[in-house]
């Protein structure tokens, strides 16, 4: 298991700066708080509001030795492993979506033993950011018990000191750095998103640094119009980026829908030339543009548009 | 019936389990069409909530989601909130139904969906549990629904990924899994539920035109059968359209206003 | 401290009924679901959306051997002690608010060993509810410890199997019956509130019962218009009481502010006839009208108006 | 200065140890206002933080809340959540400053706020911890308002409500509190802190025209003075007029643009 312990998370946390000042910065500045060897946590889950320019920016500075977690993985963790930048997965699932089947070039890395992949459940991986946001060393809780999942990766278990039920101890998962993308936010890193959170908050509030892509910088009299909106209060963020469509190709809840002929093409590629065709996709879509506007401009606007009538479609109304 | 396939059979098979008035935590793919259908024929007040922080959704017929976790599974959803809130609305004991696919499955209900071979040596590294195990450990009632074939039923799985009654018995409850009951497996065979103390598979029912002698040749281990072994209806013209428009989207009447029909529960077991 | 094991408690979940139907009833046909010696929580905090209509039918009900919990308790709890109706009161401050000083009945009835007051800090009550709505026995926390409070409620610490800390276990609160005050309800329970959420979500999931007063009861399509404002979905709701002005003399965010004039009537009361004075309340303002309604009624439509005008003068813009 | 209240002088003081860009987590009455006095001066990028789920509050002059569980606690917020959320970013080590009152308070900073006489037999049951036990619990460092009078500066309290530093020395931490120190307390008469082995309360500075002897007087125990003792400023007319504006409610100009006043931060500890 990664991580510190959480008396050094907390002192981390107590020590870091909370000044109220302009945190915006290009994705290129924001990422560079990224060291080799982090653990990162890339918020969303599987295709929906993955923070892709961020994740576009990281594959771009070929930071290695990572560790990476998420609660549901999608194809950017083959990018990072196609580039030699990771060592760890940390999450539940790893695939591209139902319909493309197996990850290719997951399984290379993980079945040769060259990383690790240390799977959870789905709510032991929720748990364990929540440990940490929360500031506690472990949750309990009710799953994992009994599988070869919690074998695997050395659950314990806790005694209820007033029922004497034995239950599943989640250990904190506090990440070195969080990534995520949200609809709004403004200069300070106020933060707001629309629909479903995923594990955004617990994740952001579990880390020891946070990043955030927007959609929009709004003003913060906009933020304060809808204080209940409001996800992440600006001293749990350091860096905020804008960067509209930034979770491109996947989804961004009411904004846009996710590309799956982006992903199609993508597997396509991978089920001919193999690793070698997710190193191609770096080459081409991250370091062939000189930051991630580039790289939506040639994706053209047509397709953008498309997208975004999509998600339009399936608002409330 | 020739032209019904494999998928649409399991689904609409799967389908009849669900009461209405409950609520179902739904995995993905066959898991959720399966639940629209009830939604749209005997269950219209069913309520299925998904993992990625979706409850009530009513999905837009030609619009189906692939994934949990995006607009088209939050379709017409009354609330919107997190993914470990969904499942301790589960661990709080709030979900009828807990309903998934699995890749391998074995006697006792445990499902691998983890690695094919030893997980330090694989055969082949699968996706791994997703919400798989916590559904199956906390949801009030479990059912599976696969392909039937000797690869996927399985004497013992590889690797438990979601334990199922694990080694039979009070293994289950020994365990710490103080919840749930595996309540059917589903496939395009068969019905199959588990012997109540041993916690074995028996079969249950069988589709239509299908033989105990075939149902235990594509099961990788021995499966006893219940003194009531029944025949399953064929899917109905009526659940076939429901199921082809939802997938393909024709016009649907979504069954919007609660309690209006109230059309007695298909429940087979 | 009160309340079975959780092993019964999601028992009792799992074998409620979760229909979808009208569950739209009156004041007094919903507080029947409570019965005499019942742990009840009352929602909101201190004097905010408590849900005073709620809160009234049963003073009038008269249920007697009542555990009240609350995160803050107001004057309401007074009321009960002075009807003879609690034995227990399960809570992190007893008041009426810093300008009336100390609260009389409730100095009364504890002082003489009448009633007990089962004092927890207010995370502690707040991890009670929570560890009750997610299912488990008891969650750790790191207040508590080393106080009197720990001592005097029997405060247990678990050890984390991971770390060899020793925390604060925070055991399971799980009401029978919770009562609480929202903006909007459809008539199967879907509910929805602005603003902050005191403890609603948690002392809501974590009870057997809950019993939901609405300002506005609204349509379905209403609540799925913004499905991210639901705050409990309809299967954690028994009974729905269309109440307006629900929560007055209390406020109701973005609604109307609190009557502290009320307050000062009741305080001025009390400070010079004791405890009699509280009976006379209950007399005066619960027994003395048929419904909520007819008190708000003899409130008279100008002071509520009033009320909505401060609200209003606070609401971002 | 004749016309300077006691709660002035103790909210003003206390208001002077809030640095600028910091988080404070103040319970109700004067260490809001003091938190809001320091806002308008020193410390404009200060966030103020409630119990009630609310981040940033503004307060509107001559609106001020009588709890932190209201509207007028919530203008201009940030963010609004809920209670437990709020601790649980106390737990996490967001919050620089925990501020609070104390009806009674000992040598070692332990609080009592829930009964006079013993529990079992209580003299007066006092209204209970609210937040203050988890205040001072959890936030990084501790600061106490309240007036000097012997009834409340006693040699040990009746009961521990919200813990200090327990018997001084190490106890604190033994008792699992990891986390957080009290940095000082504020009152009418003086300024105090901790001597950092033994914990023990000492004098640390005196409010204009008070003597040490005054202040030992005023103290339930002995009091050691601090080589470095000092005379506290007493309040400037400009922070006179801040603190009333923001009790009566004239205009005071909202320094909603931080990072443009970047005054030194006055801090006499």
């Amino acid at each position: 298991m990664v991580g510190g312990t959480f008396r050094e998370a907390r002192a981390e946390r107590e020590g870091t700066e909370r000044r109220v000042t302009d945190k915006r910065m290009t994705a290129s500045q924001a990422v560079s708080l990224v060291s080799d060897g982090d653990h990162v946590a890339i918020g969303g889950t599987l295709y929906s509001r993955t923070p892709m320019a961020l994740v576009f920016e990281l594959l771009r500075q070929r930071r290695r030795h990572l560790t990476l977690s998420r609660p549901l993985a999608c194809y950017e963790v083959e990018l990072f492993l196609a580039t030699g930048a990771v060592e760890r997965i940390v999450t539940s699932w790893v695939g591209i979506g139902l319909p493309w089947g197996l990850a290719p070039i997951f399984r290379h890395y993980v079945e040769s033993g060259a990383v690790t992949y240390e799977e959870w459940s789905h709510l032991a991986i929720g748990l364990r950011y929540k440990a940490g946001a929360m500031g506690v060393p472990f949750l309990p809780g009710l799953s994992m018990l009994g599988s070869d999942i919690a074998r695997t990766v050395g659950l314990q278990t806790v005694t209820c000191p007033y029922s004497g039920e034995r239950l599943a101890a989640l250990p904190a998962l506090n990440p070195d750095v969080t990534l995520i993308h949200v609809h709004r936010a403004d200069m300070f890193g106020n933060v707001q998103v629309d629909g479903y959170r995923h594990m955004d908050v617990d994740m952001a509030r579990a880390a020891r640094r946070v990043i955030v892509s927007a959609e929009r910088i709004v003003s913060q009299e906009e933020i304060c119009a809808q204080p209940s909106a409001t996800m992440l209060p600006h001293f749990a963020v350091d860096a905020v980026v804008e960067a509209p469509h930034g979770a491109y190709p996947h989804e961004c809840y009411g904004a846009y829908e996710a590309d799956v002929d982006h992903f199609d093409a993508y597997v396509k590629s991978i089920r001919e030339h193999g690793i070698e065709a997710g190193r191609r996709y770096v080459e081409e879509h991250v370091d062939g543009n000189p930051d991630f506007a580039a790289f939506l401009d040639r994706v053209g606007p047509e397709r953008l548009t498309a997208r975004a009538a999509g998600a339009e479609e399936l608002m409330p109304r | 019936m020739n032209d019904v396939t494999a998928e649409e059979l399991m689904a609409i098979t799967a389908s009849r389990l669900l009461a209405d008035h409950k609520v179902v935590f739904a995995g993905v793919g066959m898991p959720l069409l399966a639940s629209a259908v009830a939604r749209h024929r005997q269950a219209p007040n069913l309520t299925i909530v998904l993992e990625g922080g979706i409850i009530g959704t009513r999905l837009l017929p030609g619009h189906l989601p692939i994934s949990t976790n995006e607009m088209r599974a939050a379709y017409g959803a009354q609330m919107l909130t997190d993914i470990t809130d969904i499942f301790l609305f589960a661990q709080r004991g709030y979900f009828d139904y807990g309903f998934l696919g699995a890749a391998q499955v074995d006697q006792y209900g445990n499902i691998n969906t983890s690695v094919i071979g030893s997980v330090e040596h694989p055969k082949v590294r699968l996706p791994g549990s997703g919400g798989a195990n916590d559904i199956i450990s906390l949801c009030n009632e479990i059912f599976i629904v696969t392909q039937h074939e000797p690869r996927r039923f399985v004497q013992q799985v590889d690797f438990i990924t979601s334990p199922g009654y694990l080694s039979g018995g009070d293994s289950r409850e020994t365990a710490g899994l103080l919840f749930g009951k595996i309540g059917a497996v589903v496939t395009d065979l068969a019905l199959m539920d588990f012997e109540p103390s041993s916690r074995r598979m028996r079969l249950r029912g069988l589709q239509a035109g299908v033989t105990v002698e075939h149902v235990q040749r594509q099961t990788g281990f021995d499966l006893p059968v219940t003194d009531d072994l029944e025949e399953l209806a064929p899917p109905s013209p009526d659940e076939l359209e429901i199921y082809r428009t939802l997938r393909d989207g024709l016009a649907v009447s979504q069954p919007t206003t609660p309690d209006l029909t109230s059309s007695a529960t298909v429940r087979p077991v």
